[in-house]
């Protein structure tokens, strides 16, 4: 089970009982500056339904921050953990920064276990770079990441 | 089945005895011995059908029905020699077996078919037979709430295309169908029932006869009948024109054969009104630039080159599945099912958390097939501690979205059974499965 | 591949060295050493794609994109992998690319889904797009007097479900196409073109980017082009994106890979516009009783269990083709391939009272693949004297009736090499073939 | 080529070239008690149409002769030679007769080398025999035979 363990961290298991930022989002009204993006894991259908909200910044995105991130969703414990972890990594980080973190996470994600994440730059979300070895579960982990990006470049001023 | 005998002092048949004939079950898993608990999604296969397959590729595989060279002579022998073991497998004759691809496409091929039809491409001096079978605004096709999507979407595509409506036959808390609700849903303005023998996540099997003259009553024949059984080829003996069905299509993979290859059996009068489906060469007799004339069934249904080292091989399937019948007997297979059965289904429902989607009660016949969910934990989960030690069970919707949404959920955990499997296997998966809730801190 | 230099002192490629990779070669035939010239309805597989097969189905085989356990994302890893080495086989990328059950079920995929297009299934946000594409009354389907049934059928049963006309561009004597004849039949009415890279009767290479810009200009980019590459990939390099067409389509069977599987080729907006064809499991997002919503491609085109072994096998006839390629060069092995189709051509052409269909000039470029038929003779009968030769060749009308007619008969006889095939082949098959008249006495 | 001349028999060849019985039939009348069959071999595409012209006989075939067979058809050797045998064959011979000799005649076709047709029964035609062994060639040998009964069924007066 030594595997299995270097998949379900402590981390992870904690987080997926936590689920920072989850919330009901159905039916609530989209503040100014935020948008929404609803994805779907295909293997499994499981989906989140991501909010981000932006503060500050201007047309070339210097100073832009994600102020907030909430989500809904069901699905299996590393998605929700994944979830979780953005949000705690994401609130208040600058969108250039979560980009970046974007990008970084999927090419680790994408490695088959050959890239592992820094718990200098993402905090309890390293803990899932086991993920990247099981490649059927690396979309799990992906799903709230893909829907942040999406909801960012929504809510994005150029976007509109 | 339930008119087989049951006694206790006959020899019982053991799994481990054709085990080894089948190469893939030695593979180790995360270096535990795999445990196949996914013959449902697809079985695996025995040496011998991995061999008539090669040799057929190193000794005949030519093209058939085309040329006249000697090797295109045997190959075109041994495929239709395949038809007909094949065909036997289900009780029918060579004639009323069509080659497909495998379950989808022939069920693909049915509503296709009328779907030509409700378009005029009717066949000639069959038009009246196939008209009662094609929905058409304020008609209704009718399956149930159980279907596998392959069985499902076609028809809602069909009904998109024609204007007819689909409706479904619902089930009950216990996995069997309401058969009430059947009769009351069924009507002259049914065009077609489609419906599974056996659904690949309740594992119940359905009256296929019951419904069969269901429908031929409340639609005043007008029904044309489908029988999606491809769950229940694997793990029952079938007499397909003794059910009564119109239609009936299963996969090869599930069956110990390969993939790429199946069969769709139909009524001969069926088939005969049923216009093509896929069009192409081999299934013509004469093709000019303004339209062309079909050949009759089965060939009007095989258009292009046919899997044929693949219905080579499933015959081989065929062969082996009978072979291990006449060496042990019908009897103590169909017991051993049962026996597999039950362990799976009380094991089960001893377990804490668990529930099982649709657990029907005694009496009600089954084969060794059964989805659950773990309370508190998602099913992907579950499937990942399992694989952990080796025991490989499919997860998510099985292809059963409705089916899941009515038992309110989106995904479960299934374990299925094939010939090769033995009680070891129910009881490391069983064991396995009891340590799921702890070690997601649930139980 | 007429840039290719040619140059007397390369070291040339014999398939004597490859020979032994073919397992069914190795056969008797009525007592003589086989001498198969029939590559073009069916390769033979190398032991590399045999062997590539078996092991998946030993060690790995389980339902693909379904299974969180270990062999299913194994499996899914290695499909998924064949997907990307069979698409660079033809230049594209692995989204591009659509696995079916062969060339036939790939022309059926476009043809249906088109026709669901005209019935209203279109894809949300994708209407304006496909709706060019989808012919109606007054519109024409445009074709080849030369097209293989498979590429002309579909057409013609969709022309007459939609009330649009199909149209075919005629073929000269020397078995190239009318182009001015094309010019003539393009129009704004044009919905489709479809067309094959290479007539399997004629082994002309048609000249499909200047076809593909006259679609362009004359239907003001309305029609879709598709093209039928079964015989052009056994012979040529194949890059598709650069070709410019919007669809192809070719068969495993006939790349030295398994039967049971082919591919479809789309430009991604392409793909991207076209509602699904067969319908059923893991081509859906969600599905409920009312209808379904459907993945992006190739996934949408993609219903039911793949044939995943085969799936398998092909990649790897494309890894021993391109192993080939790399040991002996691309230069080569064109260089071969002309060298069979001259030895071929001017063998037939110097004997007396045979006629090629089809004998282009010097200057046209040609695959080792001819029809031919004997005066006096009838083309079975020719058959089954190669036949007690050993040697194996096709006759008939090749599924292509519109094109035997066209050159004033019924059947013919056709002789095509593949990869293996030697001069030795060319020359047995020669040497049978002039004692053929004489054995009926009409010479 | 000994496999070879054991299906294309001396007699073959020459009755592909006699082709007793070929006649142009298209734009003719039908004669009285006649009709016509048209077949196609699905394997190769080749046609034969069939005229059986009946005489004599009752309502129970007592004394129903095949007064004439004439066709028209181009096909392989083997299945002009077969066309011209039964012709030679049927001509004369009651309908119950040729009923039997068709019956044996399919039988010896499928048996794949096992039965060989008689000399004294079916004349010219026993030369037939050899394509058993070659099952592609067997739908030519029966192409016309296959149309004969069908003429006769549809040329007898039950079938108007
Ligand atoms: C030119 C051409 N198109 C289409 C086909 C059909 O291919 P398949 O029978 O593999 O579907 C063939 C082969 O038979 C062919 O030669
Ligand atoms: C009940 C049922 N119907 C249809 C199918 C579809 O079969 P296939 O994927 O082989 O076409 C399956 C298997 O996935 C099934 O279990
Ligand atoms: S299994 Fe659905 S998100 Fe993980
Ligand atoms: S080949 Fe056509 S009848 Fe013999």
């Amino acid at each position: 089970m030594a595997g299995l363990d270097s998949l379900y961290q402590e981390l992870i298991l904690d987080h997926s009982k936590r689920r920072v930022g989850a919330a009901d989002l159905a039916g609530t009204v989209e503040p100014p500056h935020s948008a929404t993006s609803h994805q779907r894991n295909p293997v499994c259908g499981d989906e989140i339904t991501l909010r981000a909200t932006l503060a500050g910044g201007s047309d070339d995105d210097d100073g832009e921050v994600v102020s907030d991130v909430a989500w809904e969703g069901l699905g299996c414990s590393i998605s929700q953990a994944s979830a979780s972890m953005l949000t705690e990594l994401a609130r208040g980080a600058s969108t250039a920064e979560v980009a970046r973190l974007t990008e970084g996470f999927r090419e680790a994600m994408r490695s088959k276990g050959k890239l592992a994440l820094d718990e200098e730059v993402f905090g309890d979300a390293a803990a899932l770079s086991g993920v990247s070895r099981f490649t059927a579960r690396v979309k799990c982990a992906m799903l709230a990441w893909v829907a942040l990006e999406d909801a960012v470049r929504r809510a994005h001023p150029s976007a509109g | 089945m339930s008119a087989t005998p049951l006694t206790a002092e006959k020899t019982a048949f053991d799994p481990r005895a054709v085990r080894d004939d089948f190469p893939l079950l030695g593979v180790e898993v995360n270096g535990e011995p795999l445990v196949y608990l996914d013959s449902a999604a697809t079985s695996q296969r025995p040496r011998a059908v991995l061999d008539a397959e090669r040799s057929f590729l190193e000794t005949v595989n030519s093209a058939v029905h085309r040329g006249a060279h000697t090797l295109a002579a045997e190959a075109t022998e041994l495929f239709e020699g395949a038809r007909e073991t094949v065909a036997g497998f289900v009780g029918a004759r060579p004639e009323q077996l069509v080659w497909t691809s495998g379950a989808t496409a022939g069920l693909n091929l049915v509503a296709y078919s009328l779907g030509n039809a409700a378009a005029g491409r009717t066949v000639p001096g069959h038009e009246d037979a196939v008209r009662r079978w094609v929905p058409g605004p304020g008609d209704d096709v009718v399956v149930t709430e159980a279907e596998h999507h392959a069985n499902l979407v076609p028809w809602l595509e069909l009904a998109a295309r024609t204007g007819a409506t689909v409706r479904a036959i619902g089930v009950r808390d216990d996995g069997t169908l309401d058969l009430e609700a059947a009769a009351a849903l069924l009507s002259e303005r049914t065009a077609v029932l489609a419906f599974s023998h056996v659904s690949n996540v309740l594992g119940v099997v359905n009256p296929v006869e019951q419904l069969v003259s269901l429908a031929r009553e409340a639609t005043g024949g007008r029904a044309l009948t489908v029988l999606d059984a491809c769950q229940s080829a694997p793990h029952l003996p079938l007499d397909l024109p003794a059910l009564g069905v119109d239609v009936a299509v299963f996969s090869g993979h599930k069956v110990l054969g390969p993939n790429g290859v199946g069969a769709l059996y139909g009524r001969a009068e069926v088939l005969q009104a049923l216009p093509p489906f896929l069009l192409g060469g081999s299934m013509i007799t004469t093709v000019t630039l303004e339209g062309a004339d079909y050949l009759p069934p089965p060939q009007r249904f095989e258009a292009g080159t046919q899997p044929v080292s693949q219905a080579v091989a499933l015959a081989a399937a065929v062969d082996y599945q009978r072979a291990v019948t006449d060496r042990f007997g019908a009897t103590a297979l169909l017991e051993h099912e049962r026996a597999l059965e039950r362990r799976l289904r009380e094991g089960l429902r001893g377990m804490p958390g668990i529930r099982l989607l649709g657990d029907a009660p005694e009496g009600v016949e089954r084969v060794a097939l059964q989805a659950f969910d773990v309370d508190g934990v998602h099913a992907h989960d579950v499937g990942q501690v399992l694989d952990a030690r080796g025991v490989a069970v499919r997860v998510g919707h099985h292809c059963a979205q409705p089916l899941h949404r009515r038992f309110g959920t989106t995904a479960s955990a299934r374990a299925s059974a094939a010939l090769y499997t033995t009680e070891d296997d129910v009881d490391v998966f069983l064991d396995a499965l009891s340590g799921v809730r702890s070690y997601f801190g649930v139980a």
